[in-house]
């Protein structure tokens, strides 16, 4: 029994579990949550054994079905995959914080279905990350898609259909072109499996549809990553679903496209002679963009959650271009990231989600001084928002300081000079964040005497703003994971 | 087959690929719109069986009837999937358009666009 | 309506910017039909030689899809559960979950069915309903030998329950899903990935391996077998659930 | 030679504890005061049991976390860290009784003493940094942690004021930032340890660019001249921040940044060969005598107080500017004069305000007489400003002069001398109208300064005095001050 054996049930426990949650939810709704929770736990319990194997040994993999390679699906283990455990963790913050949170948004019968399809969303994503076949990582992406397109739509009347709708509309279009590039590598080489594919392309294949097919798979990974010009669907989905859905959709189903990314650039190692360099160049500009305009439309917003929601863009604008800069440190950085990000941004959505639960509004105008009647709220909205912009000494520092100092290793200093200073004048506007909760009388009644939230909200909210400074001081343990993930990918990136 | 020099199968592809962009991208309709997804997705699958057809080959099903030459089987195993997966996408499109129509009584992007 | 410019624009964007070059990038594709064309290259002779031996199925698209992309399937089905669990997440779901109105007599053509039906469609479609049921298990039982498998099984029940639910009216139709087993039943088909998934690794291979010699293939044909019931039936309800809560 | 010790990284931790206690439980006034009281002592004490070691050259390190090679956190207290986390442990102790004794009765006094012990911590965390990382981490938390005291007030100028703060400092942050990778970059590694990491082949423009960067960033802090629109407008905060941040906590760290960046960055002989220090010292020296001449016209006391800060922040600037031993001793050791003469002035301020709610110059007509010992303590940190013998400031000019004739800078005397003339003309007017005004009506009735305000302002007057009169006793800042520049300049160990 190899920890390998563990990996197909880090995808089939969460879904067993969503299963059952159904199930049993469809007669006791209210231990649907207990159950989902319990399920998760278990998942994060499981997934400590292969990330401690992979500190260890390096990286492995499995056959499923018993099929080597080539011929059965193959699921691999390496370095980047120990995000699994990270990203579970973050799913056990975010189930007990709904506990309380779907009181007030879901009725009672439909609370079953929702904490299924978030199994079925947590079950997606470590298998999309673990998963090193190009039809497999298709399939895992549909189920992440659709779980995400349900989670949108779960709470609001018409409009979070509508945005849901759009996203749906969207994402289909993605995931077809992901298919098609799929084809397309399928037509070439006649493999699915990452590492065959990755060595049939070395060997050598014509280079138009190769290019063709490492484009589309690019844009369909890019769209559901959200990237600047490709963004368009994400404020609406994201502000419109409930706080904790917020969460997890920031936090990690947009990290799934950047996975897919890396996944692509390892793949791209046998063909990096000709169109890498191109694509580089492409996603570094594109990611510039992405963190300056992210950032300002951030900071127009007097929603907050459009306000999280806008700064998501520019934080997948931070990790494309670390990863583009195509130097180990930027790389470095840009990984880094994926993880910073989704811890802050859970802390920022849990936050937003606790001050518009207790007080109803939404607004920064409105929801003035609440600070005092929600100290710990305020404490991890506040954390959360330094951490957002990158100062030290919280985790949004180490991937400005990776991705600065690759921009210089890369010789491109002027993209390093317009991250710093790009995000350090935002600090300045999200000042107007901490100026309306701390610095400002309270205008509504219902903020001034608003109440604390309770214990199963408030713990999960004060655990990831605690793990965002700790990460920000100790970022060695995540870094000890991501270098080697980096240094074995670098060859991928050609000249 | 050849037409303008252009493999049919692939000309096929490319025409309903583009009819189906067109359709998500232009129509104001949100059925239409779904439809166009669906028509896409079709083009998408046509391009993988044929990809895996042998000229002349028989239907990969190994009896007595069928012999040596026999098509791919894998695009069709992974065509069946896809099938599968646009069935569920447009389920949960279908639910969703009814669930707007419930609430705005129209699925006209335009006059949606000025709902609250 | 769209005003025009927005049309053409849209035309314009979608054929020249993407169709045509995504043509001629096609074009450029190695030409298939020929037997040593790449997209054979790698895998497929070896489940065209050996599939049948391996995994004792005939229909090599079912071998693929069962035995040795198993894993891809069950992330399948998990789709189309994903599917209903949306459906049934969505507000306009509510009404359904506890009980449906209670409407309808046994006349014909229940009141209760969404389209007036004629007496010929009401008699033909209820003297053909069992050979439509007979026709799917049929399929389902010979789907690893020739053309079918549970997916077109479930295809085929679900269709017949949608025929019966327009003729006999929801509340009727609806006992044939068994309410205290319908969340069961839905489930049916990532649970049965999952158990054969464990059993293939409890009789000591790996996840859903089917152990069995080459030519004794008893336990490879029952694990085939459950999983394909479990697609078949899991399938079946889903859709017919997913019928249910949309059409109303 | 280095001890692996952890005290470097305990004495930050201590107020980063308190911090926490106080956010976390300090609504009982009771409890808040003792352990704000409790983490100062524990902090002195950390300090000054390292002061030994110190003097016998022994340097406490402690590594606490390595990222990637060549980055990671890591504290190392060598001499000239120590001298400063021991002039701001000393005088976060005085200040923190001040603070009790001022804020009583004021609003929002859990978030105030949360975030003072924070500050704190980070100035003691910058002071025992080990390389450029560290440094710069506890540098922006710094900007993070006086914010909300900056704020305290809640008024729309004091929201003014603190954007205006953090938009200055923030850019200084980034330049800083830049520098700091530009360093790494170039020279591989970030310690501060050597006496210079960078050398002359890395191309005079990636030096160029360093310097600017680094000295820029950290000379917003510093208050240096074109830099310097924060630090008046940020007088709004109350006093005791006023006080410890702006005579000591952050504009120090800004000096004690630049004297860093010369000393253990670039290296005195790297900076000699390029000559970046000459334009450096000229700034230095301009922003001297113009925030003197500034000074003399500002009628708000504390205003006028703020510009004589940035005019000092630059003897240290200069000091270390000149590249000369006797110049480099003199800037260190201003730290502390500048610190303890500057603090009373703010804490006789304060209790003016408090007592008489008088703010500008104008009013204090006669006040000597009715608060005497203030106005004593007063008066002893202006003559020690002037440049009296006997008092701190004296020995600062000094050596500064004899450090300016060794570099042959013979224009830094000049600026002495005027900037002793121009200080004598904006304190002195305050002393006599202090004492030798009749009392003006609206002062009528006003008592001494109460025990709580009054015991600090006497304690840091008397440390004036005797930091003026000590001059080599071992264990007093001056010693300590030589010890840091023997090991910058590479001079043998002079003291037994």
């Amino acid at each position: 029994m190899t920890w390998g054996d563990a990996l197909p049930w880090l995808v089939a426990l969460p879904w067993t579990g969503a299963v059952l949650t159904r199930a049993l939810g469809a007669r006791g709704p209210r231990m649907a949550g207990g159950l989902a929770w319990a399920f998760l736990i278990a998942t994060a319990a499981l997934a400590v054994g292969p990330v401690t194997e992979v500190a260890r040994h390096g990286a492995f993999s499995y056959a499923v079905g018993g099929w080597a390679a080539p011929y059965g699906v193959e699921l691999r283990f390496d370095h980047f995959s120990a995000w699994v455990l990270p990203l579970t963790l973050l799913f056990v913050l975010v189930v007990p914080f709904s506990f309380r949170y779907l009181e007030g948004t879901l009725p009672l019968e439909r609370q079953a279905p929702f904490y299924a399809l978030l199994l079925l969303n947590a079950g997606a994503m470590i298998g999309f990350t673990i998963s090193a076949d190009l039809f497999n990582l298709f399939v895992f992406m549909e189920v992440v898609s659709l779980s995400s397109y349900a989670l949108v739509a779960i709470a609001g009347r018409g409009l979070a259909a509508w945005a849901a709708l759009k996203y749906l509309l969207i994402g289909g279009v993605a995931s077809t072109l992901m298919l098609l590039g799929v084809t397309f590598v399928f037509v070439l080489t006649g493999s699915l499996n990452l590492a065959d594919v990755s060595a049939r392309f070395a060997a050598g294949v014509d280079a138009a549809p190769a290019a063709t097919a490492i484009a589309l798979l690019a844009t369909s990974f890019l769209v559901k990553a959200a990237l600047f010009p490709l963004h368009v669907w994400l404020p609406d989905a994201h502000a419109i679903a409930p706080s904790p859905v917020s969460a997890v959709l920031s936090g990690m189903v947009v990290k799934i496209g950047v996975v897919g990314l890396i996944r692509l650039y390892q793949l791209a190692y046998g063909s990096s002679a000709f169109e890498m360099a191109g694509l580089n160049t492409l996603l570094v500009w594109a990611g510039a963009i992405a963190i300056v305009t992210g950032a300002f439309l951030a900071m127009v917003q007097n929603d907050i959650k459009l306000m999280l929601a806008y700064s998501t863009i520019s934080n997948v604008g931070y990790i494309v271009m670390g990863l583009a800069l195509a130097s180990p440190y930027a790389a470095i950085g840009g990984v880094v990231h994926v993880f910073n990000h989704a811890l802050i941004k859970v802390t920022l959505f849990l936050a937003a989600g606790a001050l518009i639960h207790h007080t109803g509004f939404r607004t920064l105008t409105d929801l003035r001084g609440v600070a005092r009647a929600m100290p710990y709220t305020s404490a991890a909205m506040a954390i959360g928002a330094i951490s957002i912009v990158g100062l030290p000494p919280t985790a949004g520092f180490v991937c400005k300081w990776y991705i600065a100092l690759g921009a210089f290793q890369a010789g491109q200093a002027g993209f390093g000079l317009a991250l710093v200073f790009g995000a350090l004048l935002i600090f300045v506007y999200y000042v107007r964040l901490l100026n309306a909760l701390y610095f400002k009388p309270a205008v509504h009644a219902a903020v001034r005497d608003a109440s604390e939230v309770p214990w199963s909200m408030r713990a999960p909210m004060l655990l990831a703003a605690l793990a965002c400074l700790v990460m920000g001081v100790l970022g060695g343990v995540p870094l000890s994971f991501v270098e080697p993930a980096v240094l074995d990918m670098l060859p991928a990136w050609g000249p | 087959m050849l037409l303008f020099g252009i493999d049919l199968d692939y000309l096929a592809f490319g025409v309903l690929f583009c009819v189906g962009l067109y359709m998500v991208v232009a129509k104001s309709n949100l059925i239409k719109k779904v439809l166009g997804l669906n028509v896409m997705q079709t083009a998408v699958f046509a391009l993988l069986v044929t990809s895996g057809m042998i000229d002349g080959a028989d239907p990969p099903v190994r009896t007595e009837a069928t012999s040596a030459p026999f098509a791919n089987p894998l695009p069709q195993a992974m065509v069946l999937t896809g099938i599968v997966v646009a069935v569920a996408l447009t389920a949960v499109a279908l639910a969703l358009i009814v669930q707007i129509h419930a609430d705005y009584g129209t699925i006209e992007v335009d006059e949606l666009k000025e709902a609250p | 309506m769209r005003s025009v410019a927005v049309r053409s624009a849209a035309l314009i964007l979608v054929v020249v910017l993407i169709g045509v070059p995504l043509v001629v990038t096609v074009a450029t594709l190695p030409a298939h039909g020929e037997a040593d064309a790449p997209v054979h290259a790698a895998v497929a002779d070896r489940y065209v030689e050996h599939g049948v031996a391996e995994t004792g199925m005939p229909n090599l698209v079912t071998a693929v899809l069962l035995d040795y992309r198993g894993f891809d399937t069950f992330v399948e089905v998990v789709v189309v559960f994903a599917a209903l669990m949306a459906v049934l997440a969505l507000p306009r779901g509510d009404l359904d979950q506890d009980g449906t109105p209670e409407t309808g007599g046994d006349a014909l053509g229940a009141s209760d069915s969404p389209v007036e039906v004629s007496p010929i469609v009401f008699y033909v479609v209820r003297t053909l309903a069992p050979f439509i049921a007979l026709f799917a298990v049929a399929m389902l039982y010979r789907g690893h030998a020739s053309p079918g498998g549970g997916f077109q099984s479930a295809a085929v029940l679900a269709a017949l329950f949608v025929v019966l639910t327009l003729i006999l009216g929801r509340r009727r139709t609806e006992r044939l899903l068994l309410r205290r087993a319908r969340p069961w039943l839905e489930g049916a088909a990532p649970l049965a990935f999952a158990l054969v998934g464990a059993a293939g690794m409890l009789l000591g291979g790996t996840f859903l391996s089917r152990p069995g010699t080459v030519d004794v293939h008893l336990v490879q044909e029952t694990m085939g077998f459950a999983l394909e019931i479990g697609i078949a039936v899991g399938g079946a309800v889903i859709l017919a659930r997913l019928f249910l809560t949309v059409e109303r | 030679m280095d001890v692996v010790d952890a005290r470097p990284i305990l004495a930050p931790l201590v107020s980063f504890v308190c911090a926490a206690l106080v956010f976390s439980a300090g609504h009982r006034a009771a409890w808040r005061r003792f352990w704000s009281f409790a983490a100062a002592a524990i902090k002195l004490g950390l300090v000054v049991s390292m002061l030994p070691g110190t003097l016998r050259g022994t340097v406490y390190v402690y590594e606490l976390v390595e990222f990637t090679p060549g980055i990671g956190i890591a504290f190392r207290a060598d001499a000239f860290g120590m001298f400063f986390a021991l002039v701001s442990s000393t005088l976060w102790v005085l200040t923190t009784v001040y603070a009790i004794g001022y804020m009583r009765g004021d609003r929002d006094l859990v978030r105030f003493f949360g975030f003072f012990a924070l500050c704190v911590s980070t100035t003691v965390g910058v002071a025992f940094a080990e390389n450029l990382l560290t440094f710069f981490l506890f540098y922006e938390a710094l900007t993070i942690c006086t914010y909300p005291l900056v704020v305290h007030a809640e008024t729309p100028e004091a929201l003014r004021a603190g954007r205006i703060y953090l938009v200055y400092t923030l850019i200084g942050g980034g330049l800083a930032l830049i520098g700091s990778v530009m360093t790494l970059n170039a020279a591989g590694t970030l310690t501060l340890a050597g006496t210079g990491v960078l050398s002359r082949e890395m191309g005079g423009g990636t030096l160029a660019a360093i310097f600017v960067a680094l000295v820029g960033g950290f000379g917003v802090k510093a208050a240096i001249m074109p830099l310097h629109g924060w630090l008046p407008i940020a007088m709004v905060a109350p006093t005791p921040v006023s006080a410890l941040l702006h005579a000591v906590a952050v504009v120090k760290v800004g000096a004690f940044g630049v004297t860093r960046v010369i000393h253990n960055v670039f290296g005195v002989e790297l900076l000699r060969e390029l000559g970046y220090a000459r334009p450096l010292a000229w700034l230095a020296g301009f922003t001297i005598v113009a925030a003197s001449l500034i000074a003399l016209r500002q009628d708000h006391l504390k205003r006028r107080l703020a510009y004589s800060t940035i005019s000092q922040l630059s003897y240290i600037v200069l000091g270390a500017a000149l590249l000369a031993p006797f110049a480099a001793t003199a800037a260190v050791v201003h730290i502390a004069h500048q610190a303890f003469a500057k603090i009373t002035m703010f804490f006789v301020a304060g209790a003016i305000q408090r007592r008489s709610g008088a703010t500008h110059v104008s009013q204090l007509s006669g006040i000597g007489s009715v608060m005497p010992w203030s106005m004593a303590g007063f008066t002893v940190a202006s003559l020690s400003f002037i440049g009296v013998p006997l008092f701190a400031g004296f020995i600062t000019k000094w050596y500064l002069s004899l450090g300016a004739l060794d570099a042959g800078a013979w224009w830094v005397v000049g600026v002495m001398i005027v900037s002793s003339l121009l200080n004598a003309a904006y304190w002195l007017p305050i002393v006599h109208r202090a004492y030798f005004r009749p009392l003006s009506d609206e002062l009528e009735g006003v008592q001494e300064a109460p025990p709580m305000l009054l015991v600090p302002i006497l304690i840091c007057a008397a440390y004036v005095i005797l930091l003026g009169l000590s001059g080599e006793v071992p264990g007093m800042p001056f010693s300590i001050a030589r010890v840091a520049v023997e090991h910058a300049f590479g001079l043998p160990s002079v003291t037994p």
